[in-house]
């Protein structure tokens, strides 16, 4: 599955230099990988880290978000919940990188419960979405041929109204008052393969190429 | 702080259908040793506060597969699989609650607040059942304080005294819930002469007792 | 962090009516170099938000004397005669607040919160012109957030990344400051090379510049 | 002015083992000469240090809440002022020392505000009022010949229904739901010259000598 390395690569190009940003787990996860070294990014993780690093081999004291043992940069900080959240409530959060299983129209994204069938619960993602100044999706266009960017999320929602920026193997599609616009589209793929693979309407104006992304 | 105690005198402060905080984000700073003893007693119907519901065998996962826990008020259990299996089964009740607005339930409480603002939440199912309160115009949830019987804290330096610092990513929801209970009880990691009054992250007037650490 | 500076680039973020926080509890740990850089320029009706109107020679007590302060928001001004003077002439407004509503309400802007439920000044003229909220049967106040254009901020030693930890009792209303800010500007005693992450108190994210140093 | 010691040895016998009490400005700050070195006490104050000690002759870093150069137990520890009121508003206070203007048979306080006279403003006084588990009041039991115990108070209040005890130069008096109870006077004077220096009702029936006085 190359997919996911697409979708991260061309999110890290979004990040700016002095950015605080928090990766979910999944795919948020691998856009650190891409982060250009000429930018100053902060990773900042839920559970109390700013400057996150790398995961690490040796199982340690020190965990990320998805408690996997991993380090801090130098200049990192370890802070307390109630500090992390204060953080991404308050808006010192610049970019929220987070999966969804639905995306709609109006911006709002689903992604903690399938009744009756899994409840991870919404951990830290409700607080980001709603504190960060910009949400970003990174998921898969579709599930099992299935479009995941609906007219409306039928699951019950993360955020209503939330997210900035939707991007998938296929396109990155930009959130706006008047609905969804498709932007780029990756070069695999024609501007019909993605409404195709889309249950939302898409506003289509002025596409470009998907940034990132050899040919 | 009152004494150092071990844990048979720990168990004395047991009782059927108590709350308890754990602190620990996914098992990361969770008080193992105080688990571990809850365990060699039969203690039962307790309600957990505790960010997460563990793992099957590490934090406050081991209470729940062992039946202990009547109802677990969590933001995430994704990580532990008998607690969706308990719950689909009507045998445990679970309350997913966000991450940010359970910290800063536990901290309300401890700080004698009446509850918190939060726009955390809104247009979602956390919506249910609470008081929105509008301040110039925009919608917040009023969240109430969060109290418990007991908290258990790991992660921990102790010093002679009982203050606290905290060991890099255990810190989390460790300092808050130490305020918010009516028994606070620590398993520190290392007992230290005493902690410099500017690293001090918990203040020993917070502290009931301490568990010895054995060499 | 953006970037250490020297007085001359500090004075360019000052306009005539903003406002201001001053970190300090009776000026100990109050940026006295950033104030004296404020005498130093024509600024003026500024509304100012600290603990106390601190004293004729130190802390915001020195703006006050020099009249640039036209709203003053503070728990104490016992310690400052001319602030008495001023407000009973008509050329000061001052605003009273418990001190620990002041803080919290501070906080509630930097965590992203609408406001918190305190008991504290019920049934006293602190009730005026407040929404009084009943949780469980228990009233409280309303006391909705405060936010201002610039955080001074002192009592602090700075690393290379913009971390802070404080002098003693020196950190007091500081830390909170810097996250109700949107420019937060630190006066440090120290500047040295890093803070152990563990005993950060400030994370780097939350400052925007810091006064250099001059030997 | 013997007074003032005779008051503050008083009240320092009603400190025990094991509490943090906060001292206010005044009289109350010399309870702590007068504790018992058998006893365990732990000083708070609301500036943000756990276990000040004695003030200090030498120019600090380090002050009281008076603003006083102080010194600091060994244990102690700094916290800032949103910490510090979350001790107080949350009950983790055991004891409050302060002085008042007036005191009420309902144990409501003024001690902030004289209008149009003196505003010294109520700094930290109403939180600590109001979270504090037991509220002393430590004053002269007039003002220039005037009863400073009256049936209700006259000034903007502090506190309404805070106050646990009033001691004074004359006597020790407990606020019950029911009203003041007189239940200690100095062998200098008698019931009958304390009730006259009373405006309030006092319900006597077992009066005893005023503990801690030598005769």
């Amino acid at each position: 599955m190359e997919d996911k390395f697409t979708i991260a690569k061309r999110i890290a190009l979004e990040l700016k230099n002095g950015d605080l940003v928090n990766l979910g787990i999944g795919i948020p996860t691998i856009v650190a990988d891409y982060i250009d070294p000429e930018k100053r990014i902060t990773l900042q993780c839920e559970n109390g880290i700013i400057g996150v690093g790398p995961v690490s081999e040796t199982i340690s004291d020190l965990v990320n978000a998805g408690g996997i043992s991993s380090t801090i940069h130098p200049g990192g900080s370890f802070i307390d919940s109630a500090v992390s959240f204060g953080l991404i409530r308050g808006g010192h959060v610049d970019v929220t990188v987070l999966g969804a299983l639905e995306v709609d129209e109006e911006g709002s994204l689903a992604s903690w419960i399938v009744p009756g069938k899994r409840v991870p619960g919404m951990g830290g993602a409700m607080d980001l979405v709603t504190g960060s100044k910009k949400v970003i999706i990174a998921m898969s266009h579709t599930n099992k041929g299935q479009p995941k960017i609906l007219h409306k999320c039928r699951l019950p929602l993360t955020g209503y109204r939330k997210v900035g920026l939707i991007v998938t193997e296929m396109a990155v599609i930009e959130v706006k008052s008047d609905g969804l616009h498709l932007v780029e589209v990756h070069p695999a793929y024609s501007i019909e393969d993605v409404v195709k693979a889309t249950e939302a309407t898409l506003i289509i104006d002025h596409v470009n190429v998907m940034k990132g992304v050899e040919s | 702080m009152k004494a150092f105690i071990k844990k048979a005198e720990f168990k004395q402060f047991l009782k059927d259908g108590i709350t308890i905080m754990i602190g620990g984000f996914l098992s990361n700073g969770a008080p193992e040793r105080l688990i571990d003893a809850i365990l060699e007693t039969d203690v039962k119907d307790l309600t957990i506060i505790c960010n997460d519901g563990g793992f099957e065998t590490s934090g406050s996962g081991k209470l729940i597969v062992a039946g202990r826990v009547k109802h677990l008020i969590a933001s995430h259990i994704g990580t532990n699989p008998t607690v969706g299996t308990l719950m689909q089964e009507g045998k445990m009740k679970v309350t997913l609650v966000p991450q940010g607005t359970l910290v800063e339930q536990i901290r309300a409480d401890g700080a004698g607040l009446g509850g918190v603002l939060t726009p955390t939440g809104l247009s979602t199912m956390v919506e249910t059942g609470k008081q929105i309160i509008e301040v110039k115009g925009i919608r917040y949830l009023l969240e109430e304080p969060l109290h418990a019987d007991m908290a258990l804290i790991g992660g921990a330096v102790a010093d002679q005294y009982g203050n606290l610092r905290y060991i890099k990513s255990m810190r989390n929801f460790n300092p808050i819930m130490a305020t918010a209970a009516d028994i606070v009880i620590v398993d520190p990691r290392e007992i230290v002469d005493t902690i410099d009054p500017e690293q001090v992250i918990t203040s020993y007037p917070l502290i009931d007792y301490i568990l010895e650490v054995e060499n």
